[in-house]
């Protein structure tokens, strides 16, 4: 499943940081044009559940999805279509799951933001807010009892989910183990409609890390040059065995909570704030102003993204949906565990 | 004037918050947004202080529901979705269930549990938990199947002095719609004749009540006369009124949309059978979802609970007995 | 040589330790302490770096056990007490139980849960889960009821490739011994027939075994064949051989510890009742712990649970009908 | 259940200061002597259920008990018999509970450490670590609401506790909703067995409190006098609406988990460190020192202390036992939703 969109770039360091950023920019374009495009979808109702959007978030899941190795553990959120696409999940596996294609990578179990492929270290969430964290620390402390150095654990969260006790036993379980956990807080400002002074009142969700024993970085979310270099930077402490790192970004959704949702909640000063920049706007002046691309490259990388997402739109509505007589109804994996009983 | 399941439960909240100066609204996003599903729309304003944002903390919630209850207050909390309130599960089995039992200090707080399948909402946002709290002693447990009940169980769940889990079934919300509001209620603990028939009874509650009378329905043009019990509460479970009927027709079909091991369906029919064994004709039978977690897909959502279809050749089965 | 329930149990974790490089133990003061109740003694020196003390965290527990499962290993893990299993209650029903079905990657986790009455315990000390745990699609349930299955069925819950709650019984832990453990075992899904008998069945499982067995010696002395079916696993559960006995016998006790509503007891009934309605010449009868948490004093926990004498009493009556 | 030891001292804060102390202080010796007691009863198999002990604990624990108001609220743990006491329960609760009267608050229900009396704000727990943080939370957010001012709800805990998912759900949710929450953190270095390594990594446990926002303070646990001023300080800064306060005192246990225990895990390192030194013994020093009270005075006290203990006792063991015949088997207060189904 993996994929990548970087060229043989100019070598040394400023051509790591200029694929790095190109690469990115890509993933948060990608993302901003397959989120739109299942919108539409939704609103043209052919969606079954929520579509729940990144816009404003991509430059930090970008970031984070290209810090990783594809050997790296990494468990996304309902946000993260460009750290997905970062680490590898091809879109066709997006929209597959979003339209309910029998061939998606949930078979129509489950859909929308819950597909991942654990085995490939795309884990697939669970809704319960938090609960994806100590799943990851089991995969890395499994890696470290199996003698498999080097991997790290990415796990996506917004700034609600840290009030979840799951948060909490989590965050303190890897610090404990020391594993090499990197957790990425994206303080959008709100949680559903719930703002932060509802959510907690410490003056920087950063100010969590000391407790836990863990390092704690603060980014600026909407800038994708500062994403990288602290998203990278934590991502190379955990690997360098330095324990858990925390990153917490500052940013702003740019849409709702859902597509349900027109999120008038969210109060003008925030919109109008350095927050409520967009990211992919921004990132698209800082690689024109450091001359890693330009206007006509972004039109080419548009153009080719929309195509694909087009072409998987257009494959995954020919392919079947899932069919109920087909279907095994069986949860556990042991055949003759299964019960038919009561039906 | 029409009133949906959703707007019952609405003004359900906003008339024990007008009555009862002892109420208070808790859960995410209930406040100024109005809850996920609109359930506290505009609340908030109208009883300013009194409808409170939670943070994401189930748990919590919970253990501060039963503080204000011992304080003698009568909270609601509002889960955001029933499968949710799993993480806030220790706090209701554990401290609010054995709190009176414990202490002689009552504790009535009122956990809603938006619950219930529907398509395309997956395995984390459909599931019944009716079955999981009756077990526990110490919870009163209802399953409201109407827009009238919705709204005057509502209310008495607020008035009892105990725990009481209100599963508010999501896919009645929007769809299911009265005249009006009711002023006269059964009390909480009765079961009520959905529908009256002489060839077999079906027991069952919630969104189930519609498929098991559209099943009667068809039924009906095949000559039989089918009897629905919708029970209303699962617990206190009006085992009196079902084997009424079950004397009347001789036959018993259970019809559950939770899963099937040690549901209610599974508690009605041991029931049935300790007491009212000698008015069976034939074996009760039980209808449930199936024994995996609710599916996304539209398609395996209607075959993996029951439907009207389903239930009408379950009964045909137990009818040819 | 002379061996209990307990060593049983920490026999079968030291042969999985060393025969299996997959699996390793996590729970609270596992470690260099042996547990609570010294299921683990001496296994942290034996396996270094493999049985390893968790932080008081129930939920991230359960979910590093996932993980670990998901790489590949098997852990177990040990709750303290089954009561504390509330607590990390979301990820073994909602992560471990979903995770095969959504995603077709086994999740072999094995969660022992020490569990049932003891006297003096009281309400948070003395839960039995099983119901809980069996009403969610997607979990292997174990009730071993002696200290050979004690041992063959945790060798047996490690192997599995699905989520196994383990549920064992700390009346049973010092006082049930075996000779030797076994080489042999019934596969796991098969209830066994503990007692032989022609006049009525009692189906029951874990610690109520004994007091199953003690009231059929005694209505023995009264003239009375009574069958004591051992269920071992209550999901799966062994409706076969169930059915099979009631057709020799024509009457049904099922006697549990748990609380009444929709527990093992329930859930076999109508098993019975819809497959071999038929072979029933009385009302199938059920008899449970009371409707209320588990009381801390020993006169009251006595009264609380089934004992050798209710049940004898409970069978008395179904014989007479 | 109301009950004074301090008779009227000399006027002013010093005469406070002595007051406070001398209360404290007795409060101490009577949890040590009815623990011991405890200790004795359950060796002779006359306790049903575990039997858990402050040994070592009581400064802190009677610091907190005499900080409060009677109309504030208490929810101590399994190591809190001063507390109790300074709080207000009756030496009879306590013991009608191990000795399973029939007339003990909790009538044989519940047991030994799980007693209370929630309508005179002192509330039993439930096993479960961390679970009522919460309870209190609500007790001091409906007062609010109702219009009472001026509660403080103190809640005590093991450093073990605070890896719950339950502590971080309701710390921060008294943070957010700034209530009078004290919590009391008993940091005795080991969580039945398992020492803090295996517990948390952050260098201190107060370093939690800036995560939530939350004043932190640190108090040496064997020092009677620096309990009363940090505890008093923390409940005083509640009540005065500096939301909630958390203190951290460090000590060890001086006994086993249980008396089933020998606590033979705890290191001779901790034991012969400041740590291990005994607080009751520190506070008879300290009080002579500053004269306070004299040893004279001290076997006074003892003796009364005995005395009451030796006739609860007496009366508890005369007491009947619950009589399960005459037991209302009912768990909802509303007597008619009760069902004896299945039995
Ligand atoms: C334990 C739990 N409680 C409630 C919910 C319902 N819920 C889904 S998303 C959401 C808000 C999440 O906010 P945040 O963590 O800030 O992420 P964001 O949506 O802002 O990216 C809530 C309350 C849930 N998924 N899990
Ligand atoms: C949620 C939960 N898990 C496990 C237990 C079992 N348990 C009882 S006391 C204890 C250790 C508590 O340690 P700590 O909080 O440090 O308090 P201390 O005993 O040291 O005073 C444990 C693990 C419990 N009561 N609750
Ligand atoms: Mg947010
Ligand atoms: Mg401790």
């Amino acid at each position: 499943m993996l994929q990548t969109v970087t060229g043989p770039g100019p070598v040394g360091q400023a051509g790591a940081l200029r694929e790095s950023h190109l690469a990115a920019y890509r993933f948060m374009l990608r993302a901003r044009l397959l989120d739109e495009k299942f919108a539409t979808l939704y609103r043209a109702g052919k969606i079954q559940g929520g579509v729940f959007l990144g816009r404003g978030q991509e430059a930090l899941s970008a970031a984070t999805g290209v810090s990783l190795k594809k050997t790296d553990v990494f468990a996304p959120l309902i946000r993260d279509a460009a750290g997905r696409m970062a680490f590898g999940e091809p879109i066709l596996d997006a929209v597959r799951t979003y339209l309910g294609s029998a061939l998606g990578p949930m078979r129509g179990r489950d859909g929308n933001v819950h597909r991942g492929r654990p085995q490939q270290g795309l884990l697939p969430m669970i809704s319960h807010l938090g609960a994806m964290i100590s799943v990851v620390n089991g995969i890395l402390f499994a890696r470290r009892l199996k003698g498999i150095p080097g991997s790290v654990g990415a796990v996506c969260l917004g700034e609600g989910a840290t009030s979840t006790g799951s948060f909490h036993e989590a965050l303190n379980q890897a610090a404990v183990e020391k594993l090499p956990l990197v957790l990425v807080v994206a303080n959008n400002q709100y949680a559903y409609s719930t703002p932060n002074d509802r959510q907690f009142a410490c003056a920087d969700l950063t100010d969590k890390g000391v407790g836990y024993g863990v390092a704690a970085h603060a980014v600026d979310g909407t800038d994708l040059s500062a994403c990288l270099e602290v998203i990278g930077g934590a991502v190379a402490r955990a690997r360098a065995g330095h324990g858990p790192q925390l990153v917490v970004a500052s940013l702003l959704r740019l849409c709702g909570h859902g597509e349900h949702d027109d999120a008038s909640y969210i109060v003008p000063k925030l919109k109008n704030s350095p927050l409520g920049r967009d990211c992919l706007k921004l990132a698209e002046e800082s690689l024109q102003q450091k001359q890693f691309a330009d206007a006509a490259q972004f039109a080419v990388w548009r153009s080719e993204a929309i195509r694909e997402i087009e072409e998987a739109v257009a494959q995954a509505q020919r392919e079947p949906a899932p069919d109920p007589y087909a279907e095994k109804w069986e949860a556990l994996s042991t055949e003759n565990f299964n019960e038919g009983q009561g039906e | 004037m029409s009133i949906t399941y959703l707007e019952a439960i609405r003004e359900a909240q906003a008339h024990a918050l007008r009555d009862d100066p002892r109420v208070f609204i808790y859960g995410q996003d209930v406040g100024a947004f109005g809850g996920a599903f609109k359930a506290t729309k505009n609340l908030a304003k109208e009883y300013p202080g009194r409808v409170l944002d939670a943070p994401i903390s189930e748990d919590a919630i919970v253990g501060l529901a039963v503080g204000a209850a011992i304080e003698g207050m009568r909270p609601i909390i509002e889960m955001q979705f029933a499968d949710f309130s799993t993480v806030g599960f220790n706090q209701i089995v554990n401290q609010a269930a054995t709190l009176f039992w414990r202490t002689q200090v009552s504790c009535p707080i009122t956990v809603r549990l938006p619950f219930g399948g529907t398509s395309g909402s997956g395995p984390f946002h459909s599931q019944s938990l009716e079955a999981i709290y009756a077990h526990y002693p110490g919870l009163v447990v209802l399953t409201p199947a109407t827009v009238e009940d919705a709204y005057s169980m509502l209310l008495a769940a607020v008035a009892i002095d105990d725990p009481v889990v209100f599963c508010e079934h999501k896919l009645l919300y929007y769809h299911l719609k009265a005249d009006k509001l009711p002023s006269e209620a059964l009390p909480i603990g009765k079961a009520r004749i959905a529908r009256e028939g002489r060839d077999l009874t079906i027991v069952t509650y919630s969104a189930m009540l519609y498929e098991a009378i559209d099943a009667a329905k068809e039924l009906a043009t095949e000559g039989w006369e089918i009897e629905v019990v919708d029970l209303r509460s699962v617990k206190p479970l009006d085992t009196d009124t079902i084997v009424a009927s079950v004397a009347r027709t001789g036959r018993l079909l259970c019809v559950g949309e939770a899963w099937p091991w040690g549901g209610v369906t599974a508690e009605v029919i041991a029931r049935v059978t300790a007491e009212g064994y000698g008015l069976l004709d034939a074996p009760p039978q039980r209808l449930n979802a199936k024994d995996t977690p609710v599916p996304y897909h539209p398609n395996l959502w209607a075959a993996h609970r029951p439907t009207a279809r389903s239930v009408a050749a379950a009964a045909r089965n137990l009818l040819r007995q």
